[in-house]
């Protein structure tokens, strides 16, 4: 039997080579030269678009393609064209650019100390704007700090969104949540959490009470790239799969958490896409800067959840094109030009392209509502400046602080209330 | 026992000598069948039952939706019960023991427990986590821990522990109803019998317990309210779970004229019915079987003292498991018992 | 244009059919025929072997293949055939069978009132019998309580383990874990928590320390299928992946948790091995009753650990051929007579097979070796219990109850253990 | 400031005036430095040095594999420092927020705390977590949160926090050598310079405070004991964090005599010195930012009146954030002030 082994004695007799570890890093660092030259991007209208009820494993390749619509000229190619009409196609660059603008606004503010914090979404606002017109208000959205876009969309007051960034005398959330941190449930808008990766869960547990109700609303969520690694994101897949929830799951990978590039995450071998295929969930990879593409693929996924065949994870590819938020410096870790050579460019422009592509719009046309939507901001703000900022004017009443502990004040803390004098 | 108030009494009439499993498993039965918005589920609660059995039975009379396992996540099953809850259910979960409670400490402390206040009333999260706790099972490390200090400490979440039968279906109901998130810590040792707390002596079942009934349908034990269930004139003891049994016991082992107070609910804690037994005692003992350092038992020490200071002859003890994890093979040892809480008595008494 | 279209209003215009729940079900519950002949089982020998430096992503399919070497007759077919010396196997047939003599006493002592607990590892002796012959005692093992086989197949001494399960004068945990939950640094078995899950990113850490220090030792951790829903699991994935630790992460899929079946836990539409696709692991899914296959699949794992290559997912596809602990009762879940249709056998006898047919072994033989056994248990048995056992005889020390909660005792444990009179 | 004692002063020869970041990241530089086996990492911890720049120039001075960003997963990073810490490591991970901290609550509580017990010293878990937490910089309710008691309940955890730089140093020293696992909460209001709590008077840098000097080399504080930063005859106030700054302007405001205990380690807490010093004031003050319901406090207030029952002229009073979370608009309604605690200064002193 000479071609047979005996197992290795327990010590010893090992392959002596040293391990070492692998410590990921970006490609480029502040002072180098940005270059996406060698980035794989599949070109327009090449990803396949499979029948909503093609089984999981049958489409796992989407989990590695990208959906894209728009080409290099702005005309739409390939099957996921959803088709839409000018007027559709104007609301959401409507909906894009006063995003933009609120959040320019707000941006300043906070420089001003109008506030403490802030934070925008600037080069994301495709992975929202679309998303909402695709959804209705029924259904519920799970955001994170990330997803104004949404709120916007539904035209929900800019003065109320103001007033929560002051935490003014007006501020729906009575002061209590961090700038940013809105909630509308009549918009179906779900209360932000400080707390990363929690809203995934829950949003599942949404479209499961949804479906055990026999209901037909659904619910989507979003979460960063760096985020998908917490635990929640991985119950929540779990649950979605094996109660074939109604809910979409939208992965933002904007390349950077903070300042931890994709890779931290365990984005650079694999696509977070593909983290749903060990839960046999089909899973999207769609180019986040085009407007059409994300418009797509939310509408495929929620036909499917809408058709009782469960959930769909979504993987948007984007860029962080400014910083994590006020308190961050993103020159501190990445080459300041790296957002402008970003391939996928951005998202307004790009829409833009496409109007002007169909003969719809111009950059007149662009420049005049530019203009009529910063005033529109600019006069919301000035609205909400009357009823306060955090740190002049006035506030909710001190009073509410104690309350909505629960649904009624117990002994402690109207013992307390009483304590501080009021 | 004296489990039972006066016009607790009169509900009696279709009442029997329930389990705490069985009025456990009423309470869910009787909610199940009022609310449709009403479910259970947990790991094997459902075809099986739950491993304590508390949900025996529901899955076959109220359908798969209503009633279902999950996959071993207690982040999970707590996350999505939240998800539910905002949408306009009253999930009840099962966590099979306490000491697994931790990966959904999250979800509890940071999303159940704080929903109603940052989003100003917006969205609320009512639902019920049942979960079994305590030692005296020989249980080891993982199936014997009291935690509840952990969720007392957390503004936002009611936390509650049963110590019979009648109560554990009366709170229940109450949780369930309410429109906040509710934990329960269900004495495990306490399921089948009363335990005194001496590990030789025969434990008599519920079912023998004489004054143990339990309605069958539907009724509620107020959230927030003690129960005192011996009363007496010389030293106050602060008790709940098991080591209510175990007070009582002690009192009259050590012959003290003590007045038992079983809490109940410990957030938000009947603080008046406290401060009312201290004010009259001037002694006070207090009992549990957690961990020492900064155990629920500080919190009420520091109650008591806050609102009693004048009126106490002795200083406050606390009888309570001691700064280690449990040990498996020294299950009497560490457990708070009858003797330890006597001494504690009697030494209270010389002040 | 015609062919283009609007978004739908904000509210209303949606599909209107009613969502409903699945709440899976196993097929098989008590009263009704088990049948497994629908069940895909891939032949030995068909699924290929590549070399361990192949590119995770050029090795997808094997997470949906099995690897099987023993055939229907116990020969050895395929390029998974570890070609492995008569002594070794009968080394393994020996670890696996004294694993399972000491497993019946023990359950035995347990009904006997002599300890409160006890849990078998029945009809999955092959999963740890041949990892523990694969990896060394320097490398360190992140078991499950149902790993037992990992101290037997290292000589650990069988009275050592009694005296744990016993909680007596002599248990190495001094009195303090609930039986079976051993720990052993030196046979590099790591302490077995109660907590599920808790082990997985552990291990990744314990083998990130290794590769920090540039030294050669691996880790390998199982979790059951169960679990792998917990957070840990995704999270010692991400960790795995992203800083290429040499670690070898085993699934124990034994279809069962308790009395939930593998689908509860998103095993149903999926493979568990699968779970890895997403973070650019490999993984292997083994026959995890045939001793050869789960040998060859741990090896090519540790060498690619050993190759600094990073980590594997190994899913053993096995069955728990007994209840869940001595506190569980299968017969109110699934039918009583599953196990034994279970089409993949018993290991003990596939490999007892697989002897025979080589030549080197008969029944005479194997019934020697099994009284054998027994009567090795039984004299450690007897040695163990005059150390005590749970309720009767010698226990450890009780002031060791206060020691080792920190390395040295603070004035409470002091001050306590004085409480206490001792 | 009074930080430090004679025999600490001798080593000041090479000290310099840091702030509490420099002296964490000084600490941290010095271990790195002493012992391949200390390595540290956490969200944004490598290239960038960490939200707040703990670690700033860390990896650039050791290495990538001595410094390192994670995954966002707290479970993650305690978990695989578990692993890395029973392997023979010293790892020192951050989670970026100490309100982040729960979704590794599971691994710390039924893990590190529990490893060397359980395994009866096989195994153990030397490890550090550090962790800004604390309230008065507008972070709202996810940015300001004191989690210190749900470490203080868990046997086998060292809780520490630290109120000036020469401690933080001192302190995260001892921890990283300290064969327990140990949790440090920094408090990130003081990180640039103390803090009394008048939130309108402008902050003085640690630079330019009086006194504050930090050796550049090694040296440690030993874990477990406190330290009084001001004595007095009339009240005891038992605070640590940036509370030991608002404590010592509150005694100032009120005019009380009051002696201020930093208590720097709270599990195990330094009783010897709490009870030295209300037993010769006979009154006792505690004062958090934390929840009060199950706050340290409790368990402080609990251990003086069990230790100091016959020596109190006054009920010992709580001065605490409340039992809601923490509101971004009401920071200063939020926080205990100096305004607050000198009431209470002056309560306790009538009785
Ligand atoms: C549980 C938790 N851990 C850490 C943080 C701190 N934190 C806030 S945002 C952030 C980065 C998130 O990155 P990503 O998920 O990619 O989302 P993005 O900001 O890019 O939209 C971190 C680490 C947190 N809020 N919650
Ligand atoms: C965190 C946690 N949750 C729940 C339990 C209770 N529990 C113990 S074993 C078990 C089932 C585990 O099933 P699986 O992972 O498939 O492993 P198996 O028992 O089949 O080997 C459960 C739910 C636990 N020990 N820890
Ligand atoms: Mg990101
Ligand atoms: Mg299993």
């Amino acid at each position: 039997m000479a071609s047979t082994r005996t197992a290795p004695p327990a010590k010893g007799l090992k392959n002596s080579r040293a391990l070492s570890l692998r410590i990921p890093e970006p490609r480029f660092r502040p002072g180098e030269k940005a270059d996406f030259s060698s980035l794989v991007i599949p070109e327009a209208g090449a990803t396949p678009r499979p029948e909503v009820d093609t089984a999981p494993k049958d489409m796992r390749e989407l989990a590695y393609g990208m959906i894209r619509v728009l080409d290099r000229d702005g005309q739409p190619v390939g099957p996921w064209n959803p088709k839409l009409d000018p007027a559709t196609l104007k609301r959401g660059l409507k909906t894009m650019m006063l995003t933009r603008a609120y959040d320019d606004r707000m941006y300043r503010a906070q420089r001003q100390g109008k506030t403490s914090f802030y934070m925008k979404c600037t080069g994301e606002e495709a992975v929202a704007a679309a998303a909402a017109m695709v959804l209705t208000r029924e259904d519920m959205c799970f955001p994170t700090y990330r997803q104004q876009g949404l709120l916007i969309a539904r035209d929900y007051p800019l003065v109320d969104m103001m007033n929560q960034v002051y935490s003014n005398a007006k501020d729906p959330m009575k002061g209590r949540q961090l700038p940013v941190m809105y909630s509308s449930k009549k918009d179906g808008f779900f209360t932000i959490s400080g707390n990363l990766g929690t809203q995934v869960p829950q949003a599942v547990g949404w479209a499961m009470a949804s479906a055990y109700k026999g209901d037909d609303k659904i619910a989507a969520t979003w979460i960063g790239d760096g985020s998908t690694a917490e635990g929640d994101f991985h119950e929540a897949m779990i649950f979605a799969s094996v109660y074939r929830a109604p809910v979409i799951l939208n992965i933002v990978n904007n390349q950077w958490a903070i300042s931890s590039f994709h890779g931290i995450a365990g984005g650079e071998d694999a696509t977070f896409a593909s983290r749903a295929i060990g839960y046999n969930l089909p899973a999207l990879r769609v180019d986040g800067n085009d407007f059409l593409a994300v418009y797509a693929a939310t509408e495929w996924a929620a036909e499917r959840a809408r058709s009782n065949l469960g959930a769909t994870l979504i993987e948007h590819y984007t860029y962080r094109a400014e910083g994590h938020s006020t308190s961050d410096d993103p020159s501190r870790y990445r080459p300041t030009d790296e957002g402008k050579i970003w391939p996928l460019g951005d998202p307004i422009e790009r829409l833009k392209q496409h109007l002007i592509a169909l003969g719809e719009w111009s950059d007149d046309k662009q420049q005049a509502l530019y203009e009529e939507l910063v005033e529109l901001v600019r006069a919301a703000g000035r609205e909400s400046e009357t009823h306060g900022t955090l740190h002049a004017g006035e506030r909710p009443s001190i009073k509410t602080m104690f309350e909505d502990v629960y649904k009624e004040m117990d002994w402690r803390l109207v013992e307390q209330r009483q304590e501080l004098g009021i | 026992m004296n489990a039972m108030t006066k016009t607790e009494e009169a509900k009696l009439d279709a009442a029997s000598p329930m389990n705490m499993i069985q009025a456990i498993n009423s309470a869910l039965d009787i909610m199940l069948g009022r609310d449709p918005n009403v479910l259970t589920f947990g790991e094997d609660v459902g075809y099986f039952g739950g491993v304590f059995r508390a949900t025996e039975g529901l899955q076959k009379k109220y359908g798969l939706n209503r009633c279902f396992d999950t996959p071993i996540t207690e982040g999970g099953i707590i996350g999505t019960a939240i998800g539910m809850a905002t949408y306009g259910l009253r999930p009840v979960v099962e966590i099979q023991f306490a000491d697994y409670i931790y990966p959904g400490y999250d979800q509890i402390v940071s999303e159940a427990a704080r929903i109603r206040y940052r989003s100003a009333g917006d969205f609320t999260a009512p639902m019920t986590i049942r979960t079994p706790y305590g030692g005296g099972i020989f249980g080891g490390q993982t199936h014997s821990q009291s935690p509840e200090a952990l969720f007392t400490h957390v503004a936002g979440v009611v936390t509650v522990i049963p110590s019979n039968p009648y109560d554990a279906k009366g709170l229940l109901i109450s949780a369930i109803e309410s429109d906040d998130p509710v934990v329960i810590f269900e004495p495990k040792r306490l399921y089948n019998g009363p335990f005194e707390g001496y590990p030789d002596k025969p434990v008599t079942p519920w079912q023998k317990v004489e004054g143990n009934l339990v309605p069958e349908g539907y009724y509620t034990v107020p959230l927030g309210k003690a129960r005192t269930v011996r009363e007496g004139q010389d030293v106050t003891v602060l008790a709940y779970g098991t080591m209510v049994h175990v007070a009582v016991a002690a009192a009259t082992e050590a012959g003290v004229d003590a007045e038992v107070i079983d809490l109940r609910t410990l957030a938000p804690v009947d603080l008046e019915a406290i401060v009312a037994s201290v004010r009259k005692t001037g002694r006070c003992v207090i009992v549990h079987e957690a961990t020492r350092t900064s155990g629920f038992g500080a919190e009420l020490s520091a109650l008591v003292q806050e609102h009693c200071f004048y009126a106490l002859e002795a200083p406050i003890l606390r009888v309570t498991g001691w700064d280690t994890p449990y040990p498996h093979a020294f299950e009497w040892e560490y457990f708070p018992g009858p003797t330890r809480v006597a001494r504690a008595l009697k030494q209270v008494m010389v002040g």
